[in-house]
């Protein structure tokens, strides 16, 4: 996996100036901080829309009147977050494949994003719910099957935080990002079915008669939300894979560490510290048990 | 070197021989440690009769809700199971031993999903004897009732394998696999649940497409299963 | 329940959502670069291979 | 003589730290060698690696005749490794425990059998739970597995330890019928008195690399193996190394100046 595409090796940061100018530290490159600036001009753009621009909403049956925006946010983050997922199980499919770090990487930033992209969707959906229906929480289908998604996911962080070899977790979590996917539509349709009988109440059924601005701001969030989605895969990827490569790096000077307790001088001056060495059962039963 | 009795390994025989090799190891485990019986068995029964304990005494509510608390009855049962079922196998280096021991995965997979299976089945069968009794509710409609037993216990046994033998040596192991098992199997107990409902309530066609629902389910996870047992097994 | 009354109510409701999504996305951006630029300053310029 | 094992260079890591931090290993069909060392010189892990246990992530690793590196099960089904733990289900019987582990690797039954009262385990302790064993009896019942399986490369660790006088000679008893029945032995252990009587040859392990091989009949000829048998870890680590000269170790040099 190469990190970037976007941007030439070796570019001078330092002759840019105002909002180009990039961080020495951080993790953005060129190509990534225009990225991101089109990305803030877009939400400024899509705020004014979606807040001030478009009419509320009398002409249709529902009669949503301003409640109408918050399907503005809600529709795209939950559009966001499927594709998240649906990026984790592919990376991870490519991980089990190749067994390759940055496939790894890929999918826990996008496992990462997700989960706050969930967390959004049940929130607006909740919000919604308050007014459309009068009850924070609706056993709406699509609600449901996101909350039990969310939840799936914070198991496959929560996995991802309970194994400290990277090997192993990065395995463990790929079968995870497989299994946890293949579900999905599972979940998705058992919900259905079993709210079918009672209700067909959705927040997410997009309106028929919506059109004009209404129509623009829907489509106009879902593009920028997938966008911003983008835009937090480029940093969280380098994130995550700057630390991986600072697990990585000591391994060096670990080895020369390792072969330096074979010399005899350093064994008798280090006599009594051999033995914070880890001892072969301990080491092997803490990393294989 | 001693030929090798029995089939060529890496065909399909080998496979069903060394997932019954598996399961009859889990069976005899089990009666030789009584674990299942004298523990999860017990905790089982437990909860049925806590349920009435929080809900009420008035049978009504109980038979209405039968079919829901039976599933969540086994569903926690279940997850003792698993933790029994594969702690056994990372204590003592018996995973090492299992990685050295010729077996194939997938067939490892099969028997530990099948021992699994088979002592939820007989769980069950203590169960519906429970709620009958204590909720005082008739079951009706045999073959759905077995059918949706039969699909539904296939895919917690198959999905609860993978994710036991994920979750298997590590340190939290005991709260991670109910935070991963409980929302993945939440269409199974959505299914049973209402394939129970449809069976008592004399109407069994409602029930049959949860069937289907709950077939896909055991048999897509026991596909990943055998596939996927390889590399989980193998770690490092 | 005047209508004035119910068309603030849900503009209440409104900005409570939007505020929740662009806080909650303006946090996590915060955080990643954050973070990024303390793992990443711990890194040999050679690694930041997107620079 | 046929390689059986052949490492150049191996790597191994346990997590983020080197086990073996380049490792150069030789064995021969028929030999049965020591490994000796301190304490966290990667005598297990050398083992294990053999075994297919532990991935080798540098270097070049071969185990009869399949490269572990790009295959590290295919080597498990003709070698057997005695660990630390005994790989045995507590709840189960000893006569549970070595048929089952010897029906998984498609022996006989009779050769389950066989290899039980090999071990002195038929009778009454046959039907005994490993949980109610003592810990030599149930390095019998891993050692039982082991003969069960018939394995071409015998890897012990500590195949002494927790043993009685009966127990030791049975082990260096059956590393000598399985070199005679074609096998290889490779074994690490602290007794080296006994150890050494039984190895026809020794490898130093310190620091997770090889320090120098030996010939311990010679040694024991030209009289200088008295200081092994002086029987503290560290000596094990010194000794050899004034011939290999790890002195020699310059900066980046680790890796040449340890080759046995």
């Amino acid at each position: 996996m190469r990190p970037h595409l976007d941007t030439p090796a070796g570019t001078d940061a330092g002759g840019s100036t105002g909002l180009f100018r990039l961080h020495p530290d951080g993790t953005a490159s060129r190509g990534s901080r225009t990225y991101g600036l089109v990305v803030l001009a877009g939400v400024i753009l899509f705020l004014l829309v979606a807040l001030v621009f478009s009419p509320a909403d009398t002409g249709s049956e529902n009669q949503m009147g301003d409640m109408v925006r918050i399907m503005y946010v809600h529709v795209p983050v939950a559009v966001a977050c499927y594709v998240a997922f649906l990026v984790t199980a592919i990376t991870s499919i490519a991980y089990l494949w190749k067994r390759t770090e940055g496939w790894d990487v890929l999918a826990v930033a996008s496992a990462e994003i997700g989960v706050v992209f969930t967390f959004l969707t049940l929130a607006t959906g909740s919000i919604w719910g308050h007014i459309a229906w009068g009850t924070w929480w609706e056993w709406d289908a699509r609600l449901t099957s996101t909350l039990v998604l969310f939840i799936m996911y914070l198991g496959y962080l929560a996995l991802r935080g309970a194994i400290l070899d990277p090997v192993v977790r990065a395995k463990r979590a790929a079968i995870l990002g497989v299994v946890a996917f293949v579900n999905v539509p599972i979940v998705h349709y058992s919900v259905t079915w079993w709210r079918g009988l009672h209700q067909d109440a959705t927040v997410s059924k997009v309106d028929p008669s919506i059109d004009g601005l209404k129509l623009f701001a829907l489509m106009f969030g879902m593009v920028l939300a997938v966008a911003l989605y983008g835009w937090l895969m480029i940093h969280r990827f380098r994130l995550h894979y700057a630390a991986a490569r600072l697990e990585a790096s000591g391994l060096d000077r670990a080895l020369a560490e390792r072969r330096a307790e074979a010399r005899p001088d350093a064994v008798t001056a280090d006599a009594a510290s051999t033995d914070a060495v880890p001892t072969d059962a301990v080491t092997t039963e803490g990393t294989l048990s | 070197m001693a030929e090798h009795p029995g089939p060529r390994p890496g065909s399909l025989g080998a496979l069903l021989a060394d997932a019954r090799l598996v399961a009859a190891k889990d069976l005899r485990l089990e009666w030789r440690s009584r674990v299942i019986l004298s523990q999860v068995l017990p905790f089982a029964v437990l909860v049925l009769i806590l349920f009435a304990f929080a809900l009420d005494p008035d049978r009504r509510i109980l038979g209405q809700a039968t079919p829901g608390l039976y599933w969540l009855a086994v569903l926690f049962s279940t997850l003792l199971a698993l933790q029994r079922s594969f702690t056994v196998e990372a204590e003592n280096g018996v995973t090492d031993s299992l990685r050295m021991s010729g077996l194939d995965p997938g067939g490892v997979f099969l028997g530990k999903t099948a021992g699994i299976a088979l002592h939820l089945v007989a769980l069950q069968l203590v169960l519906l004897a429970g709620v009958t009794v204590f909720y005082g509710t008739t079951p009706h409609g045999p073959l759905l009732l077995l059918a949706a037993g039969a699909t539904a216990t296939l895919g917690l046994a198959a999905i609860g394998s993978i994710l036991g033998v994920m979750a298997a040596g590590l340190k939290v192991r005991d709260s991670l696999l109910p935070l991963l098992m409980l929302p993945m199997v939440a269409p199974v107990l959505i299914g049973a649940s209402q394939a129970f409902t449809a069976a008592y309530d004399r109407d069994p066609g409602a029930g049959w497409r949860w069937i289907a629902m709950l077939g896909v389910f055991g048999c897509l996870y026991t596909a990943i299963g055998i596939v996927a047992f390889e590399p989980l097994l193998e770690e490092t | 329940m005047s209508p004035l009354l119910a068309a603030q109510n849900e503009w209440a409701y409104v900005a409570g959502g939007y505020g929740v999504t662009v806080g909650a996305l303006l946090l996590l951006t915060v955080a990643t670069i954050v973070r990024g630029r303390r793992v990443s300053r711990q890194l040999p310029p050679e690694e930041r291979r997107w620079l | 003589m046929e390689s059986v094992v052949r490492f150049r260079g191996a790597i191994c890591l346990l997590g983020r730290f080197p086990a073996l931090a380049g490792v150069d290993l030789d064995v021969s069909a028929g030999e049965i060698v020591l490994l000796q060392g301190p304490n966290g010189a990667g005598k297990t892990t050398v083992l294990r690696a053999c075994a297919g246990l532990v991935p080798v992530v540098d270097g070049e690793a071969g185990v009869l005749g399949t490269d572990l590196r790009t295959d590290r099960r295919g080597v498990r089904g003709r070698v057997g490794l005695l660990g630390h733990a005994s790989g045995l289900y507590e709840d189960l019987t000893v006569a549970d425990n070595v048929r089952f582990w010897a029906r998984a690797a498609r022996a006989r039954r009779s050769d389950a059998d066989a290899a039980m009262a090999r071990l002195g385990l038929d009778g009454r302790l046959a039907d005994v739970a490993v949980n109610r064993l003592s810990a030599g009896q149930k390095k019998r019942t891993s050692l039982a597995v082991l003969v069960a399986r018939r394995p071409r490369l015998w890897l012990l660790d500590e195949p002494h330890a927790a043993l009685d006088r009966d127990g030791r000679d049975l082990v260096d008893a059956l590393m000598g019928e399985a070199v005679a029945a074609g096998a290889t032995v490779l074994f690490a252990s602290h007794e080296l008195d006994r150890a050494e009587a039984v190895a026809t040859r020794t490898v130093n392990l310190a620091g997770g690399t090889a320090l120098a091989t030996g010939d311990t009949a010679a040694i024991d000829r030209d009289g200088s193996g008295d200081a092994t048998t002086a029987g503290t870890d560290d000596v094990g680590a010194t000794r050899g190394s004034g011939s290999a000269g790890p002195r020699a170790a310059g900066p980046g040099g680790g890796r040449e100046a340890t080759v046995g």
